[in-house]
């Protein structure tokens, strides 16, 4: 039922919240969270995102599934970029639609604790100097986050 | 049997993946971490911290008692870091 | 620093969202709340929207610092609709900015739990067989909701 | 004083707003209650579940035992239901 995409591409948040609630009345809220490429303070020039392609897109439908099993959602699109991408630009959608506020809001949240941990993407820092920086090591909060859906 | 290689693991071993016939003995992703570090010092490298070095069978995460057996791709990367 | 507005008029969201992130390198996740008023199964024809102009405005500019006391947001959007609201057409959005998602999630979330016990709004029904229906009851998970940041 | 009303409390009243001069002793929004049910039956009919009446003074949420003394305008309204 929910939409997942991995893709290079920029991705168009109005037009995937329209495609989600267009013509629907049973909806009452979306919650769409939207994961950004910082600069780090002016020390990042682009955050390069590699992906298995294949697992991403099983790994992520896994995680909507178990989503969709645990809150009444109306509906889930989750879209993930790969590649590079410059600060201020947008890495990640989840969207989630539901009756009642709370669901929506929950469901948004579980997707991105998972897609944290276990979505297969790795990001690597690209700086200003021009060098090619380290891989983000990934952390403790977000394991920490994952944990108290258990 | 496939390998396939991410991130960090993909650059210590110096190659995104290799096809490699499995030999006797090798049950688990455990056993055949032991056995690619026997292969080579980047091998020894990529894996020089078990713990951290995650795997997936057929594109599902598993744990390093998993059997591998009728695995048709196995799959070595760092700790996730999407989102 | 937040920006609040009352309108009758339907809001563009993808509009808010770019003048809230557009040009910035320090945001990391934006969460975008939107209510939406439903048909209930068909049951009704619209949402009229009362509020009580100049408090509406206040009270929610008051729920909007504490929430930027509370949580370290680097942007805050609500805008609240007025007047007759037809199923599918958005009421409310909350569009919360931060560093890291777990800000910008709670932030929206207080947000809608304060708004809707809080912002002085009443909803009554207009029904499909044209009638003008009951004003809509408070919930009492409603207040229960707020509670939990007490 | 200024008295403002909103949703079924304005229905029942009938009104949106009246300007009153307030009586000596009415010192909280308890007070002030008391006295408006007493001034006819839409008042009575609007107040009859006292507990249930909101009030605000210039622009802020108030409880019952809220002093009135300098308040410019004074609201009675239903529990919320906006977001």
């Amino acid at each position: 039922m929910s939409v997942i995409r991995i893709q290079a591409e920029p991705f168009d948040s109005a037009a995937e919240t329209e495609a989600l609630t267009g013509g629907r009345g049973d909806i009452g809220a979306t919650v769409a969270f939207t994961g950004f490429c910082r600069d780090e303070g002016g020390r990042l020039s682009a955050l390069e995102l590699e992906h298995y392609p294949g697992m991403a897109e099983a790994e992520i439908a896994r995680i909507a599934g178990d989503a969709e099993e645990r809150w009444p959602l109306l509906g889930l699109t989750v879209i993930h970029r790969f590649g590079l991408i410059r600060p201020g630009e947008p890495i990640v959608l989840v969207l989630a639609a539901s009756a009642h506020r709370q669901a929506a809001f929950e469901a948004a949240s579980f997707m991105m604790d998972y897609l944290k941990n276990r979505a297969p993407f790795w990001k690597r820092e690209h700086l200003t100097d021009g060098t090619t920086g380290a891989w983000v090591e990934a952390k403790a909060e977000d394991d920490a986050a994952m944990e108290r859906w258990i | 049997m496939k390998l396939v290689y991410f991130a960090w693991v993909r650059e210590r071993i110096g190659k995104t993946d290799e096809t490699i016939a499995l030999p006797e003995g090798i049950a688990t992703i455990a056993d055949l971490v032991r056995w690619l570090k026997t292969k080579g010092e980047e091998y020894e490298y990529a894996f020089e911290n078990e713990a951290v070095v995650r795997a997936a069978i057929d594109h599902v995460h598993v744990k390093p008692d998993a059997p591998i057996a009728g695995a048709r791709e196995i799959a070595f990367f760092p700790p996730m870091t999407g989102g």
